[in-house]
This record gives structure tokens, C-alpha cells and sequence, in this order.
């Protein structure tokens, strides 16, 4: 049973010895088969102010990915005279969870900021912007499991529509362990009570991975299972990604 | 420098047009962007809508939780209004703790929920002096193209409206909607030289002389009202005000609630 | 029954339905009639360190007023190169207020000190000091309704005692509905249990008001009546502001 | 720089008249400035004083609540003193939280009361573990021109002797002042070159090399004690100090209680 | 800019001696710094133990207290887990709260202890929903030579598995052991070029493409993963680390707890 | 009885009115003599990335002492350019007293700092360094009354050992009364239950002294007693720092 402070509660009355995430047929609780991602939907371009941005629905998640920059960092102490800094910050509105969110950053959220900002820094052509700073700021308006995954693959969106170079998208996604059965993209439930999760983000072009966390339980076998098939939906996930540049690209040939 | 120089030309156009009675994206003087409100898009939220005014973009998340009351309003449930000027919406908006800017925003909203007695504190008593619930109205600013008063207050009203006080999670009986008695709705003017437009835009809010916000109830009662910026009114200006935040803020409820 | 977090205790045991705040002689609890101010006492100067000072003495309120300025603004990055900032910090003491009050500034102390500064601004001619900053400390050392009028009506003398130029004095007053009736310079009991509640300030010069607020209830007639009679006191008081002053300047001139 | 050469300039002149055996203000070694006191200003705090030692200006506020005990002194009342450096004072002093120097104050102010015994807190007990009278000791520096430790401390001295304990408010019984045991006065003294002088003043505290606090009780015993600055003293020094101290806090207590 | 460049001679170095098959301390590319390990240092602590790593040097104290518990895990005892980059240990940390650095490291350290089921917090509940023992595992670094995750992983296991919960203290029964369930080991391997090394010194990993830090418990399953740095794996690379981290966090394991 | 927030709990079930802290031999309960130190341990040079540092255990505490510097002082603003700035950060490890302590400086380590960064500046020659800063850092792994005397005692040991120019070594200890006695070095329970304590620190070479703090009761004639007693502990805890440096300078003769 793994933990998490936000969403435990709700389930409050049920009884998870009775209660089955994986029925016989290999069908989870909200129908989907061990390898089907929750639906996805992405739109690129969709702040005003912003040099980029992207929304996503993915689940039960809802967030938007806004990009300023690059513009000259500052102070200037913080500049790094070979390349440009990648400050990305998630967040988690308020409202978004069961349990209202005290406002401002938790260490969860500097934790996946970090994270998050290595991962990008790896697929920006940072090089090309000497002492500049790229912000990324992926806001979380409501939360169903996977927000790191969906936040950073609107994250890449996001800069690819700020037209910053980079070397590919990021599309990202979480497999684990449920019922002792590797399935992809766990829902909250799953996420709850089942034995391990593994966010992941593969650079598509060269298949490198660029975030990888884990927690619960895997043996090493199980461990390769999941890779394989959370590298394979972020391929998926890749297509959805650049189907939404290009409708954003197509409305603005439009114009 | 060249900021100051930008400002000083834009300011100078503003001028100019509303001399010729013209706003610089066409509207009238008295005319409200267009608003497009989506309500109940946060299913994590007990209450929620999303403003759209012109391109000012706002989303309000209600949460209802339980608490201790105040120790000097035993038997009043508790509304806590927060707002968040989120460096996504804008350039000058920074990361950190609320400036002054998003505290009187947020004190803003309040005031004209508060104020206006939208709903009855005293019926979210459970049990005096030691449970009460407790409405945490918080504005994020998605994208922000001025007059954040109205687009925040806008969506608070739309969300407010539709929330679920969620009773049965907390086995405090069946849920049941928030018992609103009034609804509130604020209008915002600004002045530049001698004319008064309502609904500024941001570069209309950057070269105004003077703010005023008025919240008033659907019996055209003043609520709650806020002067803003570094310049004055006259008497006079502020009666023309009144007159036009009576008209306005009808068409704004009516848009909001309908 | 308006909110106040502050007071409202003080009158635990009081069944309001009984009392009456004004009798049927139109006179209030504490003597006054319904156009009438509380005493107010002000002295210009009274502090030796900061550049100009103020002290008002306004019915039970008690504040202190201390300008320091214009010198250059620092950082530079908060440099106006036009004009000169103002920055107003309205505090009120732990031991102003029957419950104490926690050090430090409270969301309420922001929004009146930003209130504030805009007001000051508009009346000093901040031109005249491009890159420079005055700061204006406004301490509340004991309150009873109204403090941010009369902390403003002392930070204008300040202002003067310090020898910044300026268009105007501001004097500044609240007026409200109390038991259904206009009247002016609430209270602690009228502003506690009273209908609404208008703190205002008026350059005297030229009639323009610079700083409105209100909550409470009240029709556009009453306002207007409100408005009358608030700007009628504000004359009254810029009176006694300009004697302060007056005072002040005699006591130079017999040295 | 500027300010470093007056700086010396001034040390200069304070070290120059010392070996004359005067000080900037023309006061004796042993002489304390001027003392003005105002007691029970406040009329919303439990307590007040205002002194006024020479130019610098001290007020002080108690409050009195009640509050649960800390857990290792579970029959003890609690008491709290916190000081402000308000810019107000001083352009030296900056706003935000606490410093090291206010911090420093506010915790020779409440050894100057705590160690002294002052009054008892276990009389400040009203449900031993759960329920004790809080004491709450401000300090807020209103003009700064040195010495504030014995300022505050005469501040704290006369505001806390003049407290009511406002018991009828939480229904806990009739009112009653605050039990005083004992009363504390502290000396502050600054050595100069090899001169030792009281009450220093701000240019004197400026240039001085070493600084010494001593609080004593109505029977000159040592209560509390705090060396500050960057020098040192010697043993005879510090003797003479107390010599010193004991005559002039006697001077101190007769002038704040009379 | 000369840190720059000095940064840039490292790394070269680095990849030059890698190329040969060679690290710049002379160790194996699988080969962890020697390790020394003080266990029950701290005496004010109910359980500590200080880690050498090469010169890596941590000291982790626990600290057993009573407390509530997450009113979303009413049965559950706390593990609270912090980490201090004290400056004392290098001149890259500063005062201060942590800062992301700190957060992470303490984040990976309570993930290996909590994911692993180091000890059973339902076993450390005193009173449902009301009482339960808090654990509280404090990471001080204090001197800073690379891998602090390892260095701290293996000195929070070496501090819980001789903690004693002082119930005695508490009046709830004999003091016992925590008891130990688990013995998770944590192994670091970073990415120079196309080599992977684990252990690495600070140098190492300030030339590093890419960190990977997982961590297995004795019948070698993974509890918890973190990659760092802003490089990359390929998939073959990770499972070559799983190979090297199911080896030598046996070993880890056996110097540990030996 | 002596306040003591820290530690007073573990003493819960003693009673102090029967329980004797100096027997009517004059021995006290650890069986030390009134004018008798607890063992003191010191050893220099400890740290690797440190330019200078101590470690001590004396009694019952356990003390590091870290020095960086003189490095140039930044933000510019905050250098003097004459000498100097000493920094000295006192800190208790969450772990190192009976009940957690919460990370971060209170106001109890904010004062100590203040007060042993001006003892150090007396004896180190700050004026050969102009815009600079010396960062001196103590962390108390373990308190057992006496701590701000332990960490000045090795702090002055890692500024000799980072080489940095003084005029002497700074030793320190407490002097108290319990029981009516005078009494060298007070431990925990002396501490918490004795009649007052003096912190104070000596330089050995001109008997000046440049820490001294004091709470609790004394006569003027106990404290010139104390003051005798404590100044002569001085000495013999400067032969530890003297004996400490030599070791280490030996070790590197060695090599």
C-alpha cells in the first residue's frame, strides 16, 4: 500500500481487500486493458501573453505549460556564460486536489521542478543562448495521478510553440505495478494502492531516457517490462504532441 | 528607458483617441469586453468557473473544507479569499509570496462576496465555537490583459454559485448546495484625462489616472468599492460612476448567473 | 453586522438588539452628533532622528507619523527615472488592539499602506526627485477605528514638516450609515456594528478625492450624502493640520 | 567612505574630550541623560510605558492572554518579549523580520525580567499543563539615540509594574495587577579608549570598544548580564563597572517607580 | 569565467583517463570509496550513525517523539526526513533554508526508507487517529566530496537499525528497538562520456552526463529510482546500472549493518 | 531554578528539594570538584573542504568548528574597507538535544552568533583583510550545557588552523553558582537547577576578556570569585588548544 497525503482519504470507506483494480479479463476499474493510456488531449498556443504555451487533458488531469524567454537571466550572478538556464516550476493550484493545497511551494514540487528542468535542459539547444534563462512554468489545475508526466509533455509544446530550438519533444509517461501486473499510465486509484510507479520521459528521436523516478516494488524483470512499455506510449504520446503543433501551425498558415 | 518611452507613446494614442471619443480597440466608452464563463470545468473543486474578459484570462477554484470558527464569530462559518498573480499570466508578474498587487486583489473579491452577504455565514455553523465550514475562494490569473477586479470577481460569483458544500464526505449528512442570498457583481472604471472607461484594458490601466471599483447587488445597493492608482476623482466623476456601474454591473450578473 | 475581527470580542456580553448606537435625538453613545468628529490633537515634528514627523491624537486612536527623504532609491532596479517613489508602511503595534496583534505585516496593513502610498503620490510633486524614495512610516500605538484616516492625515503633515513639497495637505476622514443614518468619524461600536463604512480623503485645494474605500450597504443616495458630508470634515480637519504646522513653524522662529 | 572619515573624525573627538575628562554632550562620566516617563498610555494594552532617555524614545506595551503552558514548565505562566528596530527610529534600522541587534535586546529585556524574578510565574497559573496567563512584552524603539537595552528595560519596568491582569474579560474572576516580586534595573556602560562612561549616547556607542549590561535587583544583586561590541574589558574594569552599575540602577529604579 | 575554464581541464581529464579505463582517484569504474561508520555517536539522539564515504563525511541522528498522525493515515506512524547542506561542509552550500539540492536529497533518502518498508508505521501507532510515534531522521552532511545519496542512504540505515524508541520517556511502556523490517541499500552510478562509474567523487559528478541513484532492498528488489543531472540513459545503460547496483548494494548492505 | 526550555522534562520525576547537586564533601554528582572541568577533547584540522577546523567533546557535548575565508565579501555593499567582517553561525543540529530541535537559527543561536562573532573579531587580526569575510561555522552535534563556551573554544582552534592571523587563542568556559557555591563548568543539571551561570571567554596572553554573559543571582562578591575561578580555567583550557595545534602541526611534519 504506497502512501499519498492527498488523495488516501477519499477512499475512505473502501474496503481494497474486497475490492479488485484488475479484473480477471486483464480490464482495470475504468475499463482500460494493462497498456491503454488514459485519453489525451493536447492544444498548443493557447495563452496570450506567453511566448508559448500548451493545455493538456490527460485523464483527470488539466494543465497548462506557459514559456517566457529566452531573455537575459537576472541577477546577473545566475548567468552561465555557455549556455541558457532552463527554470521550470510546477505547481499545483489550490483547488486541484481533494484537499485543498496550501498555496506556494511544498518540497514535492521543488522536488519535480528539479527534475523537470534537467530533463528539458537535455532537448533545449541551451548553447545557443548564452546568459539567457528560459521560464517554464506548468501549472496543475486539477490532479488525477501523472501530472509530472502530463506537465512535461506539455512542457515541450509549450517551447516548441515559443519556437525554441531543441532537439526533440519530450513526451513522458508513467507505468508501475498494480496487482502484481505491469500496466501504463496508472489513475489515482492505481496510484494509491498500487506497487510501484515509474514517471519516465524518453527523448523519441534517440529513445535516450531523461526522467526516471520510482517507488514501491519491482523486481529487475518487472523493472525491464515497464520500461519497454513506457517507452513504447511515449511514442504514442509523441504523435498527440505533434498532431497539436501542427493544428496550431495550420491555423496560423490560415490566417 | 525604453519601457518608460514606449509607455509615453502609447499614453500619448490613448489620449488622442479618447479625445476623438475612441478606445484603442474600438470600443465605446462604456463597453465591457466580450466574456465568456465556463463553470464546473474543476471536478477536483467544490466550485469553480473560468472567466474569459477580452484576453484576460481567470480561473476560481472554491474548496469547502471544516474548521474552527474565529474565536470572536463562534457561530459564523469561515471565507478565506486568496488570489495568485501566477508568473504565467504575465511578464511582470514574479514567482514568491503575494505582493501588494495580488493581497488587494484578493481583498478586493472578498470584500464584495463578504460584504454583499452573497451568502449567510451563519448557516455554515456545524457546531458553534468548534466546526464550521470553511470556503476558500482562491483566484489564479491565467493570462492577464488588465481589469482583473471584475474578471476575478466575475468568476468568484460563477463559482460560488455553483458549489457543493460536500457534506456527506465529512458525514455531516446529504450535500447541498452553498446558500447564496445575493449576487454581487463589481464594475471597474478608470480615468484618463477627463474621461471615464469602463473595463480597462491593461494599456488603458497603464496610462489611467485614477481606478475605482464598485460592487453592487442585484438591488443596485453599494457593496464594496476600491479607488486604485495615483490619481483623483471629483465628486462629480464619482457620481457619473455610480450611474454607470448600476447599468454595467446588471448586464454582468445577468452574463454570469444566466 | 460587519465583520471585525479585532474588536468584536471586546463586546462579548453587549445584546445589540437592545442597545442602540444613536437615540432619538439623533445623538450618538458617545455625545456626539451625527456630523460631528471625534477630539483630534496633532503635533508636527515630534520625532528628532527622522526628517519630518507627525503625532495625531483622534478620538481613541493614537499614531505616529515619520517621513524619510527623498534619497536615492535602492536597489537601483526600483528607481523611477522621472519621479520619485513613494512608500507608505502603515503597522499597527502589537499591543494597538485589544487581541495583540502578531508583528509583521498582515494582508490588511499591505492594502492600507498601498492605498496609501497612491494618495501621498498624488498630492507630492514626486517629479521634482527623479530616482529618489520617500518612505513613510505610519505606527498605530493604540486604535479605535478610523486608523488609517488619521494615520494619513498625520503622514501629510509629516510630509510638510520634512519640507517635501506638495500640492496639498491631505486630510482624510471615515463616514458611514449607522442604524440606517449618515454619520461621520465612526466609532469603534458604530464601525463594529454599524452599516457601512467610507474612509476618504480630499485634497482641499481642489475638492478631487484621492482615496475611497467602502464596504458595508448603502444606496447611491445615501453615498452621495456620505460623500457631502466626509468632504465637509476634511476641510474642518485640514485645519487643525495647517495650525499643527503653524505651531510648529512658530516655535522655529522664536529660537 | 564618506561616512567612514566622519566616523573617524568623531572618534577623534570623543577619545580627545575623554582625555580632558568630558563627554560630547557635556555630560559627567557617571551621568545618565535625562529620564522622562509615561505610564498607562496605552489604552489597549494590559500595560504601557514611554521613556524617554535623552533623545532616544522607548515604548513599550504588554498584553496579557491566555494560552497554554510550554510542555516542560506545564505550572508556569509564559512569558514573551519581543522588540521591533522600526525604521521609524532610525535610518539605520530597515523594515522586515527581527535582526541580530533587535533580537539581541529583546533577549537582554526579558533576562533583565526573568532572571530577576520579577514576578512569579508560577502565580500565573490557571489550569496547571493547559491554561496560564501570557505575558506579552513589545518593545517598539519610537527615536533612536543609543542605549537602548536601559531604555527598554526602564520601559519594560514601568510598563509591567503598571499591568492589569485583565482576568474579568476571560471570566476568570476580578481583575488584579500583576504580581511583582521584585524590581530589576539594568546600567549600560560603554568603554572608550581606557574611560568607562553610562548611558552612552548613539556617536558614543558608534566609536565605542566594548559595551557592558548589568541588571540588578532592589538589593544590588546581579541578575542578568551582557558584554557587546568588539573589545574587551579587564578584570578591574569590570569591577569598576559594578561599583558603577549599583549606584546608578538604584538612581534608575527610584526615578521609574516614583 | 576561470571557474569555467578549470571545469573545463577536469573534464577533459576525466574523459581522458575513462578512455583508458581509469579514474582520476585511481579506483575501478564498480568500485565505492572506502567506508567508515560510527554507529551511537549522538547520545542525545535515539539513534545516529556517521558515514565516511572517501571524503564524503555525513552524520544522520534520529530523533523518536509523540505526535499526531496524518489524518489520512490515522494507524500509521511518521517518518519525517530532513537535510541540512550545511556550509560548513563546502563553500558551494549556503545558509539559509534548503534549497532544491537539500530537498531532493532528503526526498531520495525517505523514499529508499519508506518504499522499502524499512519498518512498519502501522506497527508505530500508540492511539488511532491520536497518538502515534514520530521518527524524525535528520541528515547533517559535513563534508562534501560527491554522492551524498549513498553516504546518507547508508548512514539512515546504519541510525534506524540501532534506534531505540524511548517510550519509557513517554510513559508508554519499555523502550524497544525500531523495528526493522527491511535493509535497503542505495547505489549511485553516474555517466562520464559512455562510462558509467559508481560512487562518484564530487569532481566526477560535476563532469557527469547523467546520475542514476536506485535503491534495493536484501532480496534485491528496487524500492526507489531516482535519475539526476541533465543527461540521459539509454535503456541498455540502465540495466547495466541494475546489474552493478544488485552487486554492490549486497555489499553496501554487509558494511553497513556488519 | 534556572529556566531551561530544553531540557527541564528529563528531569521529570526527580525531586530537586531532596536531590543534592554538591555533596557536604563539595563533590558534585558527576564527582568533580567545585573548581573541576569535564574532560575536554580537542582536535584540529577535522574537515577536508574547510580551510581551517576543530572538533572538541568536553563533557558531555560534541562541537565542530568549520572556517572558510578570507574570501572577498559579498554583495559588495556589506564590505568594510578596513578590515574584516567575522561571521560566526552557532547552530544545534535538530538531533543534538532531548527534544528536536527544528532546523533553522532561533533567536537563542541568532544572540550567540552575535556575541561570539564579536569575541572573535578582538583577537583576529581583521584589519589584513579589507572587503573581506571569514565565515566561521559551528554546528553542536550534541549540547550538554556549555555549548557556546565549547564551540568558542574550538572555533578560535580552526581559525589558527586555517591560518589566519591572531593575536591569541580564545579560550572559554562557564562559571556558575550552585548551591550557594561557586563552581567551574556547569553541566546539564547544574544548569537547569543551579542559582547562575556565566559564559565567558579570556585571552590568555593580555587576561582581557572578551565574552561575558551572565543570568541568574549573584552577589558583586560572588561574581568577582566566579570571575577568578572562570579566568583561571581559561588558562588551562589554553594549553588543550595550544597541545591540539601542536599535534596537528606535528602530523604534518611528519609527512
Amino acid at each position: 500500500m504506497r502512501r499519498n497525503l492527498n488523495y488516501g482519504f477519499l477512499l475512505g470507506g473502501m474496503n481494497m481487500d474486497e475490492k479488485k483494480l484488475i479484473n480477471e479479463k486483464n480490464i482495470r476499474l475504468d475499463g482500460r486493458k494493462l497498456g491503454e493510456l488514459r485519453p489525451i488531449k493536447i492544444e498548443a498556443g493557447v495563452l496570450n501573453r506567453a511566448d508559448g504555451s500548451a493545455y493538456i487533458e490527460w485523464g483527470g488531469n488539466k494543465v497548462l505549460a506557459a514559456v517566457y524567454g529566452p531573455i537575459e537571466a537576472k541577477p546577473r550572478h545566475i548567468q552561465n556564460p555557455t549556455k541558457a538556464i532552463i527554470d521550470c516550476r510546477y505547481n499545483m493550484a489550490a483547488f486541484s486536489v481533494g484537499e485543498r493545497k496550501r498555496p506556494g511551494p511544498g518540497r514535492r514540487s521543488i522536488e519535480i521542478s528539479k527534475v523537470m528542468s534537467e530533463a528539458l535542459e537535455y532537448v533545449v539547444f541551451t548553447e545557443k543562448f548564452p546568459r539567457a534563462k528560459i521560464d517554464v512554468y506548468i501549472e496543475v489545475l486539477q490532479a488525477s495521478a501523472g501530472t509530472r508526466c502530463a506537465g512535461l509533455t506539455a512542457a515541450s509544446v509549450a517551447l516548441a510553440d515559443a519556437g525554441i530550438p531543441m532537439i526533440d519533444l519530450l513526451p513522458a509517461c508513467a507505468v508501475g505495478k498494480v496487482e502484481g501486473q505491469v500496466v501504463l499510465d496508472l489513475d489515482k486509484e492505481e496510484d494509491n494502492f498500487g506497487e510501484a510507479d515509474i514517471p519516465l520521459s524518453v527523448v523519441p528521436r534517440t529513445n535516450e531516457i531523461v526522467l526516471l523516478q520510482m517507488d514501491g516494488q519491482l523486481t529487475i524483470k518487472e523493472f525491464e517490462k515497464c520500461m519497454e512499455m513506457g517507452m513504447n506510449a511515449c511514442k504514442d504520446i509523441y504523435e498527440l504532441q505533434k498532431a497539436a503543433l501542427k493544428e496550431r501551425y495550420a491555423v496560423f498558415t490560415e490566417e | 528607458m525604453g519601457e518608460v518611452v514606449v509607455l509615453e507613446i502609447v499614453r500619448d494614442h490613448i489620449h488622442r483617441l479618447a479625445d476623438h471619443g475612441k478606445r484603442i480597440d474600438g470600443r465605446g466608452f462604456d463597453e465591457v469586453r466580450p466574456i465568456s464563463i465556463e463553470k464546473g470545468l474543476i471536478g477536483t473543486a467544490e466550485g469553480s468557473a473560468r472567466v474569459k474578459l477580452g484576453k484576460t484570462d481567470v480561473l476560481v477554484g472554491v474548496k469547502v473544507d471544516i474548521g474552527e470558527p474565529f474565536s470572536d464569530r463562534p457561530k459564523d462559518g469561515v471565507l478565506l479569499t486568496g488570489a495568485e498573480l501566477k508568473p504565467m499570466a504575465s511578464p511582470e508578474f514574479e514567482p514568491g509570496p503575494p505582493r501588494p498587487n495580488a493581497i488587494e486583489l484578493a481583498r478586493v473579491v472578498d470584500r464584495g462576496i463578504r460584504e454583499s452577504k452573497m451568502f449567510a455565514l451563519e448557516k455554515l455553523c456545524i457546531d458553534p465555537g468548534k466546526k464550521v465550514w470553511m470556503v476558500f475562494v482562491d483566484v489564479q490569473v491565467i493570462d492577464f490583459d488588465g481589469n482583473l477586479f471584475d474578471a476575478s470577481s466575475m468568476a468568484a460569483l460563477a463559482a460560488l454559485t455553483t458549489t457543493t458544500v460536500n457534506a456527506s464526505k465529512f458525514d455531516q449528512g446529504e450535500d447541498f448546495p452553498l446558500p447564496i442570498d445575493h449576487y454581487p457583481a463589481s464594475c471597474t472604471i478608470v480615468k484618463i484625462g477627463d474621461v471615464l472607461m469602463v473595463d480597462p484594458s491593461l494599456q488603458e490601466e497603464q496610462v489611467a489616472n485614477a481606478r475605482l471599483t464598485v460592487s453592487m447587488d442585484e438591488a443596485s445597493n453599494i457593496r464594496a468599492m476600491q479607488k486604485g492608482f495615483k490619481g483623483a476623482f471629483t465628486y462629480d466623476e464619482l457620481m457619473e460612476c455610480m450611474k454607470k456601474v448600476q447599468v454595467i454591473t446588471k448586464d454582468i450578473r445577468k452574463k454570469v448567473l444566466g
